[in-house]
């Protein structure tokens, strides 16, 4: 699965949870709970979307990785990779 | 052998007198001779034969009013021969065959009087109130109406809706406007009747009930240590949030000051299943308030699955009204960044809310030493006609109990 | 943008069908060396000549329908009945055979004819010169009835109904004509089957068509300062009445306001409002009001004339006591 | 039947197919007449017994693009324009297989095909579209004559004086074709016109104007050859009235009282259709043998239009609201 894919994922599903913002607008170091306005509910919600989709398994002490969009990016390649 | 009918002259003509036959038996017929002599509203008109033959027998006397389609005579086509007449029925043939032109449009026969069953006084109400009153089963009797001659109309609807529960309308009505609307239209966007609902319950709550509030900080460790062991076993599915914990912490607590959980009509009236209201805010702006049913009785699992299943619906507006109505005691939960402190408005007609504020790390003395550990700062506002301050300390007493044994719940 | 009165609107679209199509041809009293009877068609009679801009006598039964036997022979008469009062007139034309060919040939014969007429009322011309035959003409099955209440429709509505296949009837308001208005510069054919939202709300809607329009965006106007948000239908097509518009925004609003010139009994406001009734009733917060005219011959004196139709204090005023009685 | 000096010698062949239209009228009348009173047709029949003279003589001097408009006693000008008989039996009948699907009826024939448009049973109401008709094929550069029937009610209509002025003021070339049988359906001529000379009303517009004996088949002819010659040369309308006279009631519920029998009578010696018999075998253009045989062919004509009318079709009533507007867009 290549960056594209992942980030074109990532995109669908925070726009499900936040329909009323454009997140291609989001900035690489922008924390994404902040930028689209995200509660601790639906930041859950899209933790179990992200780990069915690309079939990863996200500890919950991985959380803080998921933060931006360049570290949710990074953590989710080196995931699946392994 | 022919039967010689009285002939239909009109749709207008239904019968006619025969004044005088102009052939006698035995006469030869030909086309166009004149028959008979026949009188009709119109006066009198000469009747016509269209074939040949002999006339054979006169059937309707001179002086006789037959109806149309009577057979008036036979005649013995040309070359036939003569036969025993036996004259047919004295019953007139049908009037006239079934022609598919006839009325398409039948007359409907006219309904019996409406029976009247109602002894009541008839209530006026406009049918789109109606609709929204069967919509939530609401007894129409109890509702005052403010339109025309006292007519209650969608206004009084929703100032009862927000009486007995917040933006209960706005569930199923945006659905029902676009099913009923003969064309797909915009309906009133839900956010804006959201607000509306919202702020009619608000002011409501502010100008009627006499708050007072309490704050209570509490510590978190014990708890926020509970879930990250509890979450080490789950799957992300399943995974509980801290609210999960406040909930059911809520439930208990109501369980043990039950003059919490109750409504204020005509005095303090207590609530036997504790169902807890959670606040949803809505992206769009506004919130919805769906009941997790008997919190008191769930497991946290159950509890987080419940969260599960109506945040999403209430945020795309599918909840049904019943999730929405039944609550006897609200929890508003503000969030990260949100804010260290949240002063909840009651939902009338219920006695009290609770409010969680952000949990964040505090320095706070214990045993004597400073540390670091997370808070979250807890706060009660609670109807003053229903209870008073020491009620109120007794529950939070109660919550923070419950927090600091989590494994307890 | 471009800013044009009714009546230039009314013009170009009657010189641009002569230009476009040369079956097309106008034919009515004065419409020619007179110039129209409103000076819509002054200047024509130069520009095309008398062939094609046709002066007739007075005979309205008469030469309507010569049009109609002419739409029958394969030309695209516009047939000018100075007034609508003298129309009644030519019903006999209109009604028995303009509106019944098509269906009583089995399909076989169409009937293109466009015949327009001058109307409406305010202008102190009495009894014989104020009627409102509207709803006369949209009892019929068979003939398209427009009203044309703004400048888009003066400019677009000739063109389009020189393009339907059946007879249409368009009543223009002789009291708007020196009115201004903006269309785009490159305003042309309307849809003719559909009425228009022509302003926004969601507290009430007004019903209306004709003069009604412009005297009820006037109202709509004045509400929004006391915040009430009053959305504007107009019919535009009296027949076959395009019911999908105007009951959606019972839908939206719950409240209904219908008006009109015509006299309020068997008139089009009976007509919408038995729709509404009948197919948006359980969204009905209010019952449906009407402000039509008052059932008078109309009298000759300004404030009496006046007093008969409704004008928009008229609207503002019922709104207001329907929103906040 | 005189031979007059307007009336041209006829050919067996023509002199036959002329017997036969009339005859053809004549009986599918009679006809029409024995099956209403069976209720197979209903609404208002008109008959044309009597008159058959004038539809023939004049149609048979009209050309294939020549329009023709008529009264709701049409029946004769549609057999004579060679509708065919069982599509206007099945009209009658109601059948989808009548000449307007039988949305008309007996009142409201149509065939676009033949340029035969009615079938208008609004006394005089047809008359302004036959000037517009003939407006539009001046305008178009045809050369056609529209050719409008009426009778001798319509003239005292007002749509009737105002075509007659805007045909002659716009030079539109219409046959005004005025059927005068002396009966606007029970009301004499006497009572419904001041100047009873209906051919004295053409020239007051300035309309060429004859009249004609329309129970004269030939000299209806021949009346009828010089109108349309005259309107094809001149452009300009024409005013023919034909004195003629129904042998029947106006419709079928009518008991006449507004006429004597002797009347009635009188006017059968002059019936057309034996005078032009009587004529053909004078001048030897037809035989006993050959009328025998025409009657019988006319008998088996007028018989399969009703059986074509029997097995008709009744159109669904999901139809219903068919032909209200135009199906296509487009005319």
């Amino acid at each position: 699965m290549n960056e594209a894919t992942i980030k074109t994922t990532i995109f669908q599903l925070l726009k499900r949870i936040a329909p009323e913002n454009d997140p291609s607008t989001l900035m690489p170091d922008e924390n994404i709970r902040e930028a689209l306005n995200i509660d601790s509910f639906d930041a859950l919600q899209f933790i179990v979307a992200i780990s069915e989709k690309l079939n990863v398994d996200i500890p919950e002490e991985d959380y803080g990785k998921t933060a931006t969009l360049k570290s949710l990016m990074a953590y989710l390649q080196q995931k699946i990779k392994h | 052998m022919i039967s010689f009918k009285m002939p239909s002259l009109g749709a207008d003509m239904e019968d006619g007198t025969l004044v005088e036959w102009r052939k006698q038996p035995g006469d030869l017929l030909q086309r166009g001779d004149i028959l008979a002599d026949v009188d009709t509203q119109k006066g009198l008109i000469e009747i016509e034969f269209f074939g040949e033959g002999v006339l054979e027998k006169q059937l309707v006397e001179e002086g006789q009013k037959v109806p149309v389609g009577t057979v008036l005579a036979l005649i013995r086509p040309v070359g036939a021969e003569a036969e025993q007449v036996v004259p047919p029925a004295a019953a007139p043939e049908p009037k006239k065959e079934a022609i598919p032109m006839e009325p398409i449009l039948q007359e409907e026969k006219p309904a019996s009087p409406p029976v009247a069953t109602e002894k009541t006084k008839r209530i006026k109400i406009s049918p789109l109130a109606r609709k929204m009153a069967e919509m939530h089963q609401m007894d129409i009797s109890q509702i005052k109406g403010t339109g025309p001659e006292g007519a209650i109309v969608k206004a009084d609807i929703e100032k009862r809706l927000a009486e007995i529960v917040p933006e209960k309308e706005v569930v199923e009505k945006p659905r029902e406007v676009l099913q009923q609307a003969p064309v797909q239209q915009a309906a009133i966007p839900e956010s804006e009747a959201i607000r509306k609902a919202v702020a009619a319950a608000m002011s409501r709550s502010n100008q009627d009930i006499p708050h007072y509030y309490l704050e209570k900080r509490m510590d978190m460790s014990k708890a926020l240590a509970w879930l990250k062991e509890a979450n080490k076993e789950r799957s992300v599915q399943q995974r509980l949030l801290p609210v999960a914990l406040f909930i059911k912490a809520v439930a208990k607590a109501l369980d043990d000051v039950p003059d919490l959980n109750a409504v204020w009509e005509n005095g303090l009236q207590r609530k036997n299943e504790i169902n807890i209201g959670f606040v949803v805010s809505l992206r769009t702006g506004g919130i919805m308030v769906p009941a997790i049913l008997n919190a008191d009785t769930l497991s946290m699992d159950a509890v987080m699955a419940c969260l599960n299943d109506i945040i999403p619906r209430a945020r795309a507006f599918k909840l049904r009204s019943s999730e929405l109505s039944q609550s006897t005691f609200t929890i508003t939960s503000i969030g990260e960044g949100g804010g260290d402190k949240v002063f909840g408005v009651i939902y009338p007609p219920q006695v009290g809310i609770v409010g969680f504020g952000e949990i964040r790390d505090e320095a706070v003395v214990h045993e004597g030493m400073i540390g670091i550990k997370p808070v979250v700062d807890v706060t009660l506002a609670a109807d003053h006609r229903a209870t008073d301050g020491l009620i109120g300390g007794k529950f939070l007493a109660a919550l923070n109990k419950y927090l600091q044994n989590p494994a307890s719940l | 943008m471009i800013t044009i009165t009714y009546r230039e609107a009314l013009k170009s679209a009657i010189r641009e069908s002569l230009q476009k199509d040369e079956r097309v041809f106008l034919m009515g009293e004065d419409v020619g060396h007179y110039g129209g009877a409103f000076a819509v068609s002054k200047g024509l009679l130069k520009e095309f000549g008398p062939e094609r801009i046709m002066d007739v006598p007075l005979s309205e039964s008469g030469f309507t329908g010569a049009g109609i036997g002419a739409a029958l022979a394969g030309m695209r008469p516009i047939v000018e009945i100075m007034t609508v009062n003298f129309s009644l007139l030519a019903m006999d034309q209109i009604f028995n055979n303009a509106a019944t060919l098509l269906h009583m040939s089995g399909g076989q014969l169409n009937v293109p004819v466009v015949i327009r007429m001058g109307c409406g009322i305010g202008r102190q011309l009495a009894a014989q010169h104020s009627h409102s035959w509207e709803p006369f003409y949209a009892h019929v099955p068979g003939i398209h009835v427009l009203s044309v209440g703004t400048h888009e429709d003066a400019r677009g509505m000739l063109l389009s109904a020189l393009q339907s296949p059946d007879p249409v009837i368009i009543f223009e308001y002789t009291s708007m004509l020196n009115l201004e208005g903006e269309i785009p510069e490159d305003a042309g054919a309307v849809d003719i089957r559909k009425a228009k939202v022509r302003r926004e709300g969601k507290d009430l809607s007004l019903i209306t068509y004709g003069t009604g329009v412009y005297k009820a965006m006037e109202a709509a106007e004045i509400l929004a300062r006391d915040g009430m948000d009053i959305e504007v239908v107009d019919l535009r097509v009296l027949r076959p009445l395009d019911e999908e518009t105007f009951l959606a925004s019972v839908a939206k609003t719950h409240r209904a306001l219908i008006v009109e010139d015509a006299w309020k009994s068997v008139s089009i406001s009976s007509e919408v409002s038995s729709r509404i009734m009948e197919k948006a009733f359980f969204e009905l917060d209010l019952p449906v009001e009407r402000l039509c005219g008052v059932e008078v011959s109309i009298p000759y004196p300004k404030h009496l004339e006046d007093a008969s139709v409704p004008q928009v204090q008229d609207i503002v005023d019922r709104v207001r006591k329907i929103l906040k009685p | 039947m005189k031979k007059t000096k307007t009336s041209k010698r006829i050919s067996k062949e023509e002199g036959k197919r002329l017997l036969h239209q009339m005859q053809l009228i004549r009986r599918f009348e009679e006809k029409s007449a024995e099956v209403y009173t069976e209720t197979k047709i209903r609404g208002f029949l008109h008959l044309y017994v009597g008159e058959e003279a004038v539809a023939v003589g004049v149609i048979q001097a009209l050309m294939e693009e020549d329009y023709i408009l008529s009264t709701y006693r049409e029946h004769g000008h549609a057999l004579a324009r060679g509708m065919d008989p069982g599509a206007i039996m099945a009209e009658m009948y109601g059948k989808v297989e009548g000449c307007a699907m039988g949305r008309g009826g007996s009142m409201h024939l149509f065939d676009k095909n033949i340029h035969f448009f009615g079938g208008n049973a609004i006394v005089g109401g047809h008359l302004p579209m036959a000037v517009g008709m003939a407006l539009a094929s001046k305008k178009q550069g045809k050369k056609n004559v529209t050719c409008c029937f009426f009778g001798e009610g319509a003239a005292a209509e007002g749509e009737f004086h105002e075509s007659m002025n805007l045909a002659a003021l716009w030079g539109a070339p219409v046959l005004f074709l005025c059927e005068n049988n002396l009966y606007a359906m029970g009301t004499a001529l006497k009572y419904t016109h001041s100047e009873q000379q209906l051919e004295k009303k053409g020239p007051t517009y300035g309309i060429e104007t004859a009249t004609v004996n329309g129970m004269d088949l030939l000299e209806v002819m021949a009346a009828a050859q010089k109108a349309v010659d005259y309107i094809r040369k001149t452009g300009k309308p024409y005013f023919l009235v034909c004195y003629t006279y129904r042998f029947r009631a106006h419709s079928m519920f009518d008991a006449e009282l507004y006429r004597d029998k002797a009347e009635v009578e009188e006017w059968k010696k002059q019936d057309p259709i034996p005078q032009f018999k009587k004529y053909l075998l004078e001048e030897q253009l037809i035989t006993e043998k050959e009328i025998a045989s025409l009657e019988s062919a006319v008998e088996k004509e007028v018989a399969e239009a009703v059986d074509f009318a029997e097995n008709g079709t009744w159109e669904p009533v999901e139809d219903l609201c068919r032909f209200v507007y135009s199906e296509k867009q487009e005319p």
